[in-house]
């Protein structure tokens, strides 16, 4: 590979945090994505997408941003003890999704008990599972992305 | 409620530690999470005590449990292989020899757990303790969903999960020895490698009969499928080199002896008395129950499988006699003793039928060794606790200094060469006369080499103990009562397995019998 | 129709072999960065006309986080080959 | 046809698996190692993801298995989901794995200094 060529233009001379442009593009574009994050979350149940993919396109958004304005920034949006809970409190809402149908009669993750007929019932119980997941999958990539780094 | 926990026992076994787990990484700050993972894994321990003796109730022999209502669903036409219908949801099934080793791993890791608090003191840094508290109980998670688990892709995945916080746990000895991390690393690596093959085997399996559930597979491959099959054979072989790397059967047990020198002490004890247990069980449960005794036995893996037992007995007795690090010693005693645990299942008799007595054995083995291979890491987890490490000269006096921690020493070494009146001469009398019932001399000659060899390692450890001068210096005194209460018990247990069986008598001879009598 | 359809396929995978190869070529970083970038475009692309051609909407969905991933992906080299740490 | 080249995807996937498995033994560097060793299983998610594929009775490939309307019923022949189902949560798994793996990585080069495992093996046996 040849030297690299200096950099003429001294807007290229800004590090990538102070380019102006892609702070702009930043601000417009995150809170599409994090809609667009839910959307694949909520939809899983009938299309493609579901809690993992909505989760990571969740954490995306936030990677973006910490990457563009920096993590100690994204820190205070997000602190690392919120990951770390939200992370755990995912699963724990799965769990207690699942635990509605064990103590209501059925089996572990049985969602008949959740509503009054079994169709609706079914489709709020994949729904709220998915959510929990959708949450852990969001945490648990923020976190690998914050921990790798800052490492 | 009581009737709720009662019906639901086989998912509560697995929900239990996972909720407690998360429930004590979250909030176990200030000390709490030793007793919420303490009280956690006793209450594991009592929900599979009871699954085991629902299952000896039981006039079908086991318990089964489906997750959410796919019961009564419509068999989907899923499957790989035309005209087959899979079942969807997962099922759980408990039969005689999951309950064994579900008692064992909830039993060993509550009686760990119990010694731990002033030992993990020393080795975790206070902000990681909690943590470290969360994923002991999700490796517990991990480990008694393989054991539990009817559905061989619900298996993989937590075959995985077990096996990725154990990575997590080992390596969290760093701040003891920098080198857990290079050991947590290989074991990563060939572990994941492991469970790999074991995915590929799972998705041939998959594609011949077009069934995750275990007992339909079974039954489809032992009734439907050819015999001679390649895509079965195949599959076969996949499964027994992962199964065989994860139980650390010579020659896949490199990733061991350093992951259990340079992990924390309660690490070394949890992981040698359950982990390599799981994955014995496992493949065990696809040998037998899934793939058949009859048709297991008929390839050449069953020589091979004899052949890699004797060596992994002589293997790792020399290798132990070769070490100076106490804690090194008993992973290299490990490796041997995993050669006892495979050697029983491989005997077979004229007629091709594996040897009851022998089957009897190497699972009464797999008790035993558990409880001494967790009496003797306690008792060198005391010496790292007073000393720091626990190198053979550490050792020296350790008689007079230390006797509780040096009595639990000298009673588990017995066990472990298998001196009558302990459990280990039991499970090695039962193995012996398997062997010689099947006219398998060069096997006897091995199990009784091995055992002298034992004898040297054991001494080795002892004679600097009792005849060693203790060095000048500070006075070192006995460890304290809690961290070595665990040893004494698991000593306790293993004198009351050599003289009388109890209940565990009962599972493993039910257990034996379904793999005698060629699957459930 | 069909014909149009796999016309504008084929050319959009010849596009992307091109740009496949600028990415391993070279000759300084930028391009290959730019290569992979154009790469990713055009798959997005590939994705959403596959979806139309497939008469399946739901394509878009995938052609959309690709198009996202793409962009975090660029922007992350980037600031790597002109930072060599991310965090700031 | 030979009659090897019918099943094509499995010489795939057992060419990318065996490239990752030489990586994961050969290479110095770890996280060389860790690459070889997530190549090694998208091998293996490539297999179960080929084995979905049908083709229906005019020996067309069979459409997605994705409904065409909210409830409504999947009429046409469609790829066998549940491969799909399976290997999203073994990509899962594999990913917790990449991260664990990473995260022992950046401890090793925190304590030892390096990632090249033949001078990680002499710090070792100096010790």
């Amino acid at each position: 590979m040849s030297e690299q060529p200096p950099l003429q233009e001294p807007l290229e001379r800004l590090p990538l945090a102070k380019q102006p442009v892609l702070r702009q593009v930043t601000k417009i574009l995150i809170p599409f994505v994090i809609v667009f994050g839910l959307y694949v979350i909520t939809h899983g149940d009938y299309g493609p997408g579901g809690g993992f993919q909505g989760g990571v396109i969740l954490a995306a958004a936030y990677i973006l941003f910490a990457l563009v304005y920096g993590v100690a920034r994204a820190r205070r949006v997000i602190p690392r003890k919120a990951t770390d809970v939200l992370a755990a409190v995912g699963v724990l809402f799965y769990g207690a999704v699942g635990l509605v149908g064990l103590f209501g009669g059925g089996t572990f993750l049985d969602y008949d008990f959740l509503g009054t007929d079994p169709a609706s019932a079914q489709a709020l119980g994949m729904f709220l599972v998915e959510l929990g997941v959708g949450l852990t999958v969001a945490s648990v990539m923020v976190t690998v992305f914050t921990e790798m780094v800052e490492a | 409620m009581t009737a709720g926990v009662l019906r639901n026992l086989p998912a509560l076994v697995v929900i239990v530690p996972l909720f407690m787990g998360l429930v004590t990484a979250i909030l176990g700050r200030q000390g709490r999470a030793h007793w919420l993972a303490l009280a956690t894994a006793w209450v594991t321990f009592g929900l599979t005590g009871l699954l085991a003796y629902e299952v000896l109730q039981s006039p079908l022999g086991f318990v089964t449990y489906t997750f959410g209502p796919w019961a009564d669903a419509v068999p989907l036409n899923l499957a790989a292989r035309p005209g087959a219908v899979a079942t969807p949801g997962i099922e759980y099934r408990v039969d005689h020899l999951n309950a064994l080793f579900l008692v064992i791993v909830a039993g060993m890791t509550a009686i760990v757990i119990l010694g731990a608090r002033l030992s993990l003191k020393k080795e975790i840094p206070e902000d990681r303790r909690h943590v470290f508290y969360g994923v002991l109980l999700l490796c517990l998670t991990g480990l008694l969903g393989i054991t539990i688990t009817g559905d061989a892709f619900n298996l993989y995945v937590l075959l995985e999960i077990s096996s990725l916080t154990a990575y997590a746990l080992v390596a969290m000895g760093k701040s003891r020895d920098k080198r857990a991390l290079t050991a947590s690393f290989h074991y990563l690596l060939l572990g994941t490698v492991g469970a790999s093959l074991i995915l590929i085997g799972i998705g041939y399996l998959f594609m011949v009969t077009g069934t995750l559930n275990m007992t339909e597979m079974a039954r489809i491959l032992q009734e439907e499928i050819p015999r001679r099959n390649k895509t079965v054979s195949t599959a076969f072989a996949l499964l027994l080199a992962g199964f065989g790397l994860k139980a650390a059967l010579f020659p896949l047990h490199a990733w061991l002896p350093n992951a259990y020198t340079y992990s924390p002490s309660v690490v070394s004890t949890f992981l040698a008395s359950t982990a390599t247990k799981v994955g014995l069980y496992a493949g065990l449960r696809f040998y037998f129950t899934i793939f058949g005794a009859d048709y297991t036995i008929s390839t050449f893996a069953n020589e091979a499988l004899l052949f890699l037992a004797c060596a992994a007995i002589l293997h790792g007795s020399v290798m132990a006699i070769q070490q100076t690090n106490v804690k090194r010693l008993l992973a290299y005693s490990s490796v041997a003793q995993i050669g006892y645990l495979v050697i029983g299942f491989c005997l077979v008799d004229a007629s091709g039928h594996p040897i009851e007595s022998g089957v009897t054995g190497s699972l009464l083995h797999v008790a035993n060794h558990a409880v001494v291979k967790g009496a003797l890491f306690v008792a060198a987890g005391a010496v790292v606790y007073r000393c720091g490490a626990v190198h053979l000269d550490d050792l020296r006096g350790l008689a007079r200094k230390m006797p509780l921690t040096f009595t639990a020493f000298a009673v588990g070494g017995l066990s472990l060469i298998g001196v009558p009146l302990t459990g280990g001469f039991i499970s090695k009398w039962h193995i012996v006369s398997g062997a010689i019932e099947g006219g398998y001399y060069p096997v006897v000659a091995v199990i009784l080499i091995g055992s002298l060899l034992a004898v040297v390692y054991v001494l080795r450890m002892i004679e600097p103990m009792v005849f060693g001068k203790p060095e000048e210096g500070p006075q070192v005194g006995e460890a304290p009562p809690s961290v070595i209460l665990p040893a004494w018990i698991l000593i306790g247990i293993s004198i009351y397995f050599g003289v009388n069986g109890g209940a565990l008598r009962e599972l493993v001879e039910g257990a034996a019998k379904t793999i005698a009598g060629g699957g459930s | 129709m069909i014909h149009v359809y796999g016309a504008a396929l084929l050319a959009l995978l010849v596009s992307m072999f091109l740009f496949l190869g600028r990415a391993a070529l070279g000759p300084t970083v930028y391009d290959r960065l730019l290569a992979t970038n154009a790469f990713g475009t055009k798959t997005v692309i590939f994705v959403a006309l596959l979806g139309f051609f497939a008469g399946r909407p739901e394509f878009l969905d995938m052609a959309l986080v690709y198009a996202l991933i793409n962009f975090v992906t660029t922007v992350a080299v980037l600031k790597l080959v002109q930072e060599a740490r991310l965090d700031r | 046809m030979p009659p090897w080249a019918g099943h094509f995807n499995y010489w795939i996937y057992v060419v990318l698996m065996m490239v990752g498995l030489y990586a994961a033994i050969a290479k110095g560097n770890l996280v060389k190692k860790l690459l070889g060793l997530s190549l090694f299983q998208t091998g293996i998610f490539i297999f179960y993801i080929s084995t979905s594929v049908i083709l229906t009775e005019s020996g067309q490939f069979a459409t997605v298995p994705i409904l065409a309307e909210h409830g409504g019923p999947l009429t046409e022949t469609y790829a066998n989901p549940l491969p799909h189902v399976l290997i999203l949560t073994a990509i899962v798994v594999s990913v917790s794995t990449m991260a664990v793996a990473l995260a022992i990585v950046v401890n090793i080069k925190r304590e030892f200094g390096t990632i090249e495992s033949d001078e990680l093996l002499e710090q070792e046996l100096a010790e």
